[in-house]
């Protein structure tokens, strides 16, 4: 099983118009920048975007939303210090923002990929962003229901790939990579990297192939501690 | 001449493309690995916390930490990976295994699924990772021997012992030959060489039409 | 930081009768043989046992059936061909028994570490397991509401251990311990070995040591794969 | 005098006690790893998914692969560990983080936070982790300047900007000293050297008693 492609413009070539992204990353560590680069590229525009900073940190990511590609987000945090692209669009009324709180944000994605379709949290209860969603006490806690995340395709960066999809991260490049693989129809790695196959310890594979379809290699950011 | 269980499990093999991640219950289910088709790769996850699961070990290969879900001592495959358990029903769950192969007690002309426990009550209930399968794996496969050891046939009507899942069953594998449930009948996709369709129709309760 | 116990005995000491104790293990891997014993022999009684299979594959938890210290077990298979302890127990009316899926069994156990206080599943909607329950049709696929698992103790098994409690597995001896950290009042490791803080990669610690607050060396049971 | 930002970080780490596993917020509350008393050992959370994080890093030291959640490089402590960003958070909501340090806008006398919007509404709305982190860590700290440049208390009867979450704040350090929300009112548990009780209460707007 060999699921690595020959160019990023390849493995998003399918991505339609009116699409939902999961694009993973927090600050610079973890955007896949080759492939989110080859999204815009290719011209698919209408996208909602699941990014936790809606485009913070991330070069390619900015350059989607300052072509006028994506009509939502959902995030935790839309603020960058270093760019006015989303605050301008948004001020605009050219964007629709759906604001999540971080954890609850991972847990859907979790969720999205783990088969949950819903779950109860006390994040947010009592607050604008629980506003129009079911309550529950449980225990004595009141909890807002959570609804699961999924995308057609889920764009994530790691450190190393075999062949068949087995994915290791570097650091807190981590973050919603190990997450985002499986919560989208089709889940495209981009790596620094492919090893052979047996090459990864079992022990140590962070996503396990099952939950990545397609896999093209970007730059490398660093070298590999331990045993890869 | 219906089909033994090495000829079951070599038809279910041939119905499991290249590539599949594939989940195998105890039984005949088992043996489907060793009748994959030349050229044709199989990834086999086992509920207890792997993917790339190998064959039974031999015994000088015996790990005391690496056991498959029908707790053999198994190997590993190259491009294995180990999880927890929550990580490994996520996969199951979440759709991320193409096929799961079972053996059922019961199956219903509507896809009904009952593998768990029977109406004898002085049987402890176990349910092991059955229900978690028949509703996450993409497709469920089922193989079986066709009649119980008291004549009765196991594809039914309606099920009466307790459901693992409603609905969930695509195929089902057995010595008479291959069905598939469609809900008000079910339909002969293959019979063994030389079974008797009549007999079968006969034995049937009306199921095959 | 430095959470070795200097025995098993005074790791579970202060488990009292009537506590819920999760117990780690699938068949004989990552079962706390060391810890079970100990609790066995503290003379706690009126236990609550959450373990996937009653005491199947374990010599302690069995020995723990047979004498008659569970009052109640949380399971999905409580068969073993072994032994007879536990069916008999159960015919003779003096256990309780909860049956739960295998994957909601764990899933409600990691929901137990991880503050999630329920979620929907679609497993075992449908069926007796279900009945009772809550249930929603979410996106058109009708689902069971259940509820997180916690105890007052758990006892896990793991690899290694660094003195902080950041743990590593060993094959398919991981099963239950990683989610079941976190899940109980007190948390504690028994281990094949301990290793000097930062000898384990960070990339590599499956649980962190926030999630462990006791540890114990028990028997060793295979060397160590790749990088500690 | 009033306390400076360093003063009252190092008051905030006066009341962590040793082997505590804390996230601290931007500003102020970062500072108080910088003023852990002798012989006391903190273990540090970044929402991004590390344990164990380390001071900012030297030029020297940056790796790109690592940050905090604030954005700043920094180094691994030894005793480190990376993980996902459900597993981060399963670390917060779950309960397993003593200590959160947060930064606020306002304060109600009953515990309430309001630290991720005002009623600016020309300003782009974020929340990251706050709301979970209010809910999840066993003890919320709030460090900030007891007065709005304005000179407006922020400690309120009640929150008039968009809440985090509700009756969380355990205390509240500043540069006026430290206070604890009772509900009713504010218990005042420590003063800044020479700070005047009298002006505090006459610019509370009540809430001190």
């Amino acid at each position: 099983m060999d699921k690595v492609m020959a160019s990023a413009a390849a493995a998003v070539a399918d991505v339609g118009s009116g699409s939902t992204v999961m694009v993973s990353g927090f600050g610079p560590p973890g955007q896949p920048e080759a492939l989110v680069t080859a999204l815009l590229e290719s011209g698919a525009t209408d996208l909602t975007i699941i990014n936790n900073n809606a485009g913070a940190g991330g070069v390619a990511i900015s350059a989607l939303f300052a072509a006028k590609r994506v009509r939502k987000v959902v995030c935790s945090f839309p603020k960058a210090i270093e760019s006015t692209i989303f605050d301008d669009l948004y001020r605009a009324g050219e964007l629709e923002l759906e604001l999540v709180p971080q954890g609850t944000l991972a847990e859907r994605i979790r969720a999205g990929s783990a088969g949950i379709p819903a779950f109860y949290t006390p994040t947010g209860y009592g607050t604008q962003l629980a506003e129009g969603k079911e309550t529950m006490v449980i225990d004595g806690r009141p909890c807002v229901l959570e609804r699961a995340l999924r995308a057609d395709v889920a764009l994530i960066r790691a450190h190393r790939a075999d062949p068949s999809g087995n994915l290791v991260y570097r650091k807190t490049a981590r973050n919603f990579g190990p997450i985002m693989a499986g919560a989208a129809t089709t889940t495209v790695a981009e790596v620094g990297g492919i090893v052979a196959l047996g090459a990864l310890d079992p022990e140590h594979v962070v996503t396990p192939g099952a939950l990545v379809h397609r896999i093209v290699v970007g730059a490398d950011t660093g070298p590999t501690t331990g045993a890869v | 001449m219906t089909w033994n269980r090495k000829q079951i499990a070599a038809r279910v093999a041939q119905d499991i493309p290249d590539g599949a991640y594939v989940n195998l219950g105890i039984g005949i289910p088992t043996m489907v690995a060793d009748h994959v088709p030349a050229g044709r790769e199989l990834v086999l996850h086992t509920e207890n916390g792997m993917l790339g699961m190998g064959r039974a070990a031999a015994a000088d290969e015996v790990d005391v930490d690496l056991i498959n879900a029908g707790k053999v001592y198994v190997v590993e495959e190259p491009g294995a990976s180990y999880f927890h358990h929550a990580d490994s029903f996520a996969l199951i769950r979440g759709g991320h295994l193409s096929y799961c192969v079972m053996g059922a007690y019961q199956v219903g002309q509507n896809g009904d699924l009952a593998n768990w426990r029977t109406d004898d009550d002085d049987v402890i209930p176990g349910v092991g990772g059955a229900m978690d399968l028949a509703v996450g794996a993409r497709h469920v496969f089922v193989a079986m021997d066709l009649f119980s050891r008291s004549g009765v046939c196991k594809i039914v009507p309606t099920c009466t012992y307790p459901l693992t899942a409603p609905g969930c069953v695509e195929r089902v594998y057995t010595d008479w030959g291959v069905f598939r449930p469609l809900g008000d009948h079910v339909e002969i996709v293959e019979l063994a060489d030389g079974v008797d369709a009549a007999e079968l129709r006969a034995r049937g309760g009306g199921v095959f039409g």
